[in-house]
């Protein structure tokens, strides 16, 4: 987990809840609770969230705070969940979004 | 803004640029081509490009890509920018479940 | 439906510093925000902040949030988090989604404080995952602590894109360049020079062609425009990058304004679509109030000093305090604010070429072009002097509003004066004893420690260092140049790091007696 | 020349853009003024999409299937925009006894006037639309009935008579119609004058102040509507919905979206303080009015709201007439929110009314002079 920044000269070691088990399209993931989806699968290497309707083009994190809404994907069969400002839970099963649903092209 | 718009007023040809495939509204996929080409069709102010092509329609209602399309508009009118209304603000200020609307808790 | 004197709807730094002061006078206070986490965006700001003691200069943002938060608790606000305001209907009621419902609330006054969203430039693969907004590598890297990458390009050279270059070498990643296609820096000089001495290299004049990759970012192309901005043939670069981070300016998040009714304008000057509004930050609807960006993009400390002034105004709009309270509280407020608007960078000068400070010096137009002082042009500037024996070197040279090197000082060796926007000056009569307080209050990171005598042939230059791993005493390495170049050997001859200094380590190098104005960096490798 | 042409339209509504349209195909040249900056921004891009024959007035329900008919399935060829026609048919919901009473008169109507409409139990309603909750004991189905975009018709017609020479100017706030010599040919805006041989006046609730400088009156009321859209959701049908109570109607879009309307209850009586007319507890109850028929989409996201007004004449059908006392005036107006779905028609039959031609249907139940006193 390289991306993962363990201490920081300013801000110290980082602080994270309790770990947790998610999967994604299928594969188990670790995480910490209460972080964003986005920043988990980002520890796992993940870049793609989703492919567009019309062009299927990929798409990942752009503004990680919740307006762009790029980041979105299928979580726990529910599509457009805004992955950047949703907190990890245990269990949770995480989609890449193909359009508006979890079902490729 | 000059408050009568003529929208018969001679744009020019449409001339294709090289960038006219560019995204410019990420969430509904409109490229730059189309926001001239719909400016061209007599869409001339933001609000008609909005219902023409969905600019600004999508997930994000627009925060990303409002003042993006603004400029190609601006630009294709020959006019300032400063001169186009953005559209309208609508409530819900951010994406709400239909179920948590629903719910009043007060 | 529950009311209240005031809602405030944003918990940045104009929404609490405007809760604080309205509540302070006795209004019952509510203050929504959609974030988990108070203080908006001054969470993710780890840089101490400028200005002076009133601006609270020195501090890093996100301390700034925790005083605030803590005062604002004080004073008896009501702050509700993962509240998102979804609109502001007529006779100012504010619909607010709140756990698993809406809620609805009314006040008599309302303030609105959103603050700004980032502007966004398009070019070929810009929709490719690992192109982000700065405010997104600084939401990931300071929030989370997650590296938005581990190879980054900068597109931006304003405030925001320097000091998120430094906050992504803080935090691990490499910055393989800043890109402008301005022909000259943006942002702060002293910004700039903090990460050009770290090696980034700056490429003015030149903007993204491509984001190259299928699935996400592998590449990025970058080429120099000419005065039309457009491109020059033949000059591409290619970088090998994971990331490309944009910082573009923001525009003000006005929607609710505009929704509730207030009159709008677009103002390029203010950064897009912002409501009119009067000097007290009144709206063209009596009772709705605006603070911070959401009026006009401008930073941190002057959206507090705007946030207490719109809050000081809503007071008296309800009878809380009189006018004459008022106009005496807002005049004390707009002087401090009046203090952050000057110098090169006020808002009068925002797109001109300033070519010579206040005191009548020429700018250093290096700074302006690559990032860092030349060495030739250092020696024109104040706050520069030469002596026996250890003493400060400042390498700021442009006016900007900052003073916390003046009081740093036990021995008031350094001078700036009433005008906050003065370029320090060595006052050569009195001893420096070498404590560091300078080198470590300088939000700027542009004052060293110079011992010019330190050593036969040697001499000891101390550098603010803001890195982990932090370097050990008696460790060799090498010392760096302004443009991060490596121009001699070095070794480390003494680590302080001290709670006054708050995080800044002071790193003293021994250097060849020649590179004494010349190394201002250290690195282990080569 | 520029400010002169054979008709003068007053709105840059569907009306107006369909009615400039049709003009411009029979060579008439055609200038509309439009108050607004933008074209199609009253009822036109403010309404339910819905493209429907059953439930409406008798009188009105030839022109609905004249549309349906030769009109709404060759639009989008025609005007060369895609204005996303379904034609897959309109389920109109009841969940009690009460609302099949309703839903059977209305039928009984439609069935009379000769459209193809019947009563359907649930568990029809359900083979049709496998989203519908229990609740929903039976319907109204009308197999011809369908939805369209209102934004990009609206846009299609302006686009199209735009290209075939229509001269359109917005930001146009006509003043004033003048009678010269007799005979209405002048309209007097707040800063010019445009004079033409006929003069459509089709502006919305706004026709009645214009109508009155040349001493008419349509009793009509300005009454609010609400809707909301969602985000874009997986396909799920392409039925008009529409229920017994009138509590919500919709569809979903092409792009995925729903867009649903519904009520409140107190539109009628909506204050509007000219800053923005949404109603705070509008929306939600639309969403809990949908969730008791569709309780699939409890997690769609709303992704915004609008409002408009609709020009809801006396008695429910809009007056399309010549004035008789005003000669070479024509009025279209009090669509009374469900103009959309006989906008083509009517844009057709106005342009025969515009050239004197014969209308290819009969207008006599939309005379501007059929209110009379009760008693």
């Amino acid at each position: 987990m390289a991306d993962r920044i363990i201490e920081h000269p300013i801000l110290g070691k980082t602080e994270k809840g309790k770990k947790v088990t998610f999967t994604f399209d299928g594969k188990e993931m670790e995480g910490y609770e209460g972080e964003p989806i986005s920043v988990a699968l980002k520890a796992a290497g993940v870049m793609k969230h989703r492919y567009t309707k019309k062009e299927h083009k990929p798409r990942g994190i752009f503004c990680a705070i919740g307006r762009c809404t790029d980041c979105v994907m299928v979580v726990d069969g529910k599509p457009n969940v805004r992955t950047c400002v949703t907190p990890l839970k245990e269990g949770m099963k995480v989609q890449t979004q193909y359009g508006v649903s979890a079902e490729p092209f | 803004m000059e408050n009568i718009f003529d929208r018969s007023v001679d744009l020019g040809e449409f001339v294709p640029q090289p960038d006219d495939d560019m995204i410019v509204c990420r969430c509904e996929e409109v490229t730059k081509g189309q926001i001239r080409q719909a400016v061209h069709d007599g869409m001339f102010t933001i609000t008609e490009i909005r219902r023409y092509l969905r600019t600004g329609m999508g997930l994000c209602q627009g925060q990303t890509c409002a003042k993006l399309v603004k400029r190609i508009v601006a630009n294709e009118l020959k006019v300032s920018m400063d001169v186009l209304e953005p559209a309208s603000s609508r409530a819900p200020m951010r994406p709400i479940e239909m179920e948590v609307f629903a719910r009043e808790n007060n | 439906m529950k009311r209240f004197d005031l809602i405030i709807v944003g918990a940045g730094p104009s929404g609490l510093s405007a809760a604080i002061e309205a509540a302070n006078r006795g209004m019952n206070v509510v203050v929504f925000d959609e974030n988990e986490k108070p203080g908006g965006q001054l969470f993710k700001q780890i840089h101490k902040f400028f200005g002076s003691k009133e601006h609270k200069a020195k501090v890093r943002g996100f301390v700034i949030g925790e005083q605030l938060l803590k005062e604002a608790s004080e004073a008896g606000v009501t702050v509700v988090l993962n509240a998102t305001v979804i609109g502001l209907y007529q006779d100012k009621e504010v619909v607010v989604k709140i756990g698993d419902g809406v809620e609805h609330y009314k006040a008599d006054s309302v303030l609105i404080a959103t603050g700004a969203s980032e502007n966004m430039v398009t070019f070929e693969g810009w929709t490719l995952p690992g192109v982000i907004g700065a405010g997104a590598a600084q939401t990931m890297m300071n929030l989370h602590g997650i590296k938005p990458g581990q190879k980054v390009l900068m597109l931006g050279s304003g405030n925001v894109g320097l000091v998120v270059s430094f906050q992504l070498l803080q935090a691990g990643c490499e910055v393989v360049g800043l890109v402008d296609a301005a022909p000259r820096v943006g942002g702060y000089g002293v910004h700039a020079a903090k990460i050009a001495r770290c090696g980034v290299p700056f490429y003015l004049s030149h903007t993204i062609v491509k984001a190259e990759g299928t699935d996400c970012v592998t590449g990025v192309t970058i080429a120099q425009v000419d005065k039309n901005f457009q491109f020059v043939e033949g000059s591409e670069k290619h970088f090998d990058v994971d990331t490309i981070c944009l910082a573009v300016g923001l525009s003000p998040m006005s929607q609710l304004l505009k929704m509730a009714g207030c009159k709008m304008e677009d103002n390029p000057k203010r950064g897009g679509q912002v409501p009119i509004c009067d000097e007290f930050g009144a709206t063209s609807i009596p009772g709705i109030f605006v603070a911070g960006d959401v009026s006009g993009i401008e930073e941190a400390s002057s959206a507090m000093i705007g946030g207490r002034i719109a809050g000081i105004t809503a007071a008296q709009y309800l009878g809380f305090i009189d006018k004459e309270e008022q106009l005496t509280k807002c005049e004390e407020n707009k002087k401090a604010l009046d203090g952050l608007r000057q110098g090169m960078f006020a808002p009068k000068n925002r797109g001109k070429l300033v070519e010579k400070t206040e005191e009548g010096i020429p700018v250093s137009m290096n700074l302006l072009e690559k990032g860092f002082i030349a060495n030739d042009e250092m020696e024109r500037f104040p706050g520069v002097t030469h002596k026996a024996g250890v003493h400060p070197v400042m390498e700021c040279t442009q006016n900007i509003p900052c003073n916390p090197c003046q009081d740093a000082c036990p021995k008031h060796c350094i001078k700036i004066g009433e005008k906050i926007t003065s370029l320090p000056a060595v006052d050569e009569s009195v001893d420096c004893i070498g404590c560091g307080m300078c080198v470590a209050s300088c939000s700027g990171q542009a004052i060293f420690l110079l011992d010019e005598t330190y050593e036969e042939g040697f001499a000891a230059v101390t550098l603010p260092y803001e890195f982990l791993p932090l370097p050990k005493e008696g460790e060799k390495g090498y010392g760096l140049g302004r443009d991060g170049k490596v121009v001699c050997e070095a070794e480390v001859v003494q680590v302080k790091t001290a709670k006054a200094f708050d995080h800044t380590n002071l790193l003293t190098i021994k250097v060849p007696a020649d590179m004494a104005m010349k190394a201002r960096f250290y690195k282990k490798e080569a | 020349m520029g400010n002169t042409a054979d008709v003068i339209i007053i709105g840059g509504g569907i009306i107006g853009c369909a009615t400039a349209y049709y003009l411009a195909k029979k060579n008439v040249s055609v200038i509309v003024l439009e108050k607004d900056k933008s074209i199609g921004n009253g009822g036109s891009s403010r309404n339910g999409g819905g493209v429907r024959q059953s439930g409406r007035d008798p009188r009105e329900l030839p022109l609905a299937m004249y549309a349906v008919e030769h009109m709404w399935p060759t639009l989008s060829e025609e005007l060369g925009v895609d204005v996303e026609y379904h034609k897959e048919g309109n389920l109109r919901l009841g969940k009690t006894k009460k609302h099949l009473e309703i839903l059977q008169g209305l039928t009984d109507k439609a069935q009379a006037c000769g459209l193809k409409v019947n009563m359907i139990d649930a568990n029809e309603v359900k083979r049709i639309n496998p989203y519908l909750s229990d609740e929903v004991i039976g319907a109204s189905w009308c197999p011809t009935d369908g939805h369209a975009n209102p934004l990009t018709a609206t846009l299609g017609f302006y686009k199209a008579a735009r290209a075939l020479g229509v001269r359109f100017y917005t930001g146009e706030d006509v003043i004033a119609i003048k009678k010269i010599k007799g005979i209405a040919n002048t309209v007097v805006t707040k800063k010019n004058v445009y004079t033409g041989g006929k003069i459509i006046l089709a502006s919305g609730y706004a026709s009645r102040k214009i109508a009155a400088t040349v001493g008419i009156d349509v009793p009509m009321q300005n009454v609010l509507i609400e809707a909301l859209v969602t985000e874009a959701e997986p396909k799920m049908f392409n039925q008009m919905l529409g229920t017994a109570d009138a509590d919500f109607y919709g569809h979903q879009t092409n792009h995925g979206s729903f867009v649903f309307g519904g009520a409140s209850g107190y539109e009628e009586m909506n204050k509007d303080d000219g800053t923005q007319p949404t109603s705070s507890i509008t929306a939600p109850c639309i969403c809990r009015g949908i969730m008791k028929y569709i309780p699939k989409l409890a997690d769609a996201k709303i992704v915004r709201t609008w409002a408009g007004y609709e020009d809801v004449s006396a008695d429910g059908i809009p007056v399309i007439s010549k004035i008789d006392e005003v000669p070479g005036l024509i009025l279209a107006c009090g669509f009374t929110g469900h103009g959309f779905g006989i906008a083509p028609v009517v844009g057709k039959l106005l342009s025969e009314l515009g050239t004197d031609q014969q209308t290819t249907l009969d207008l006599k139940e939309f005379r501007y002079d059929r209110f009379k006193a009760v008693i």
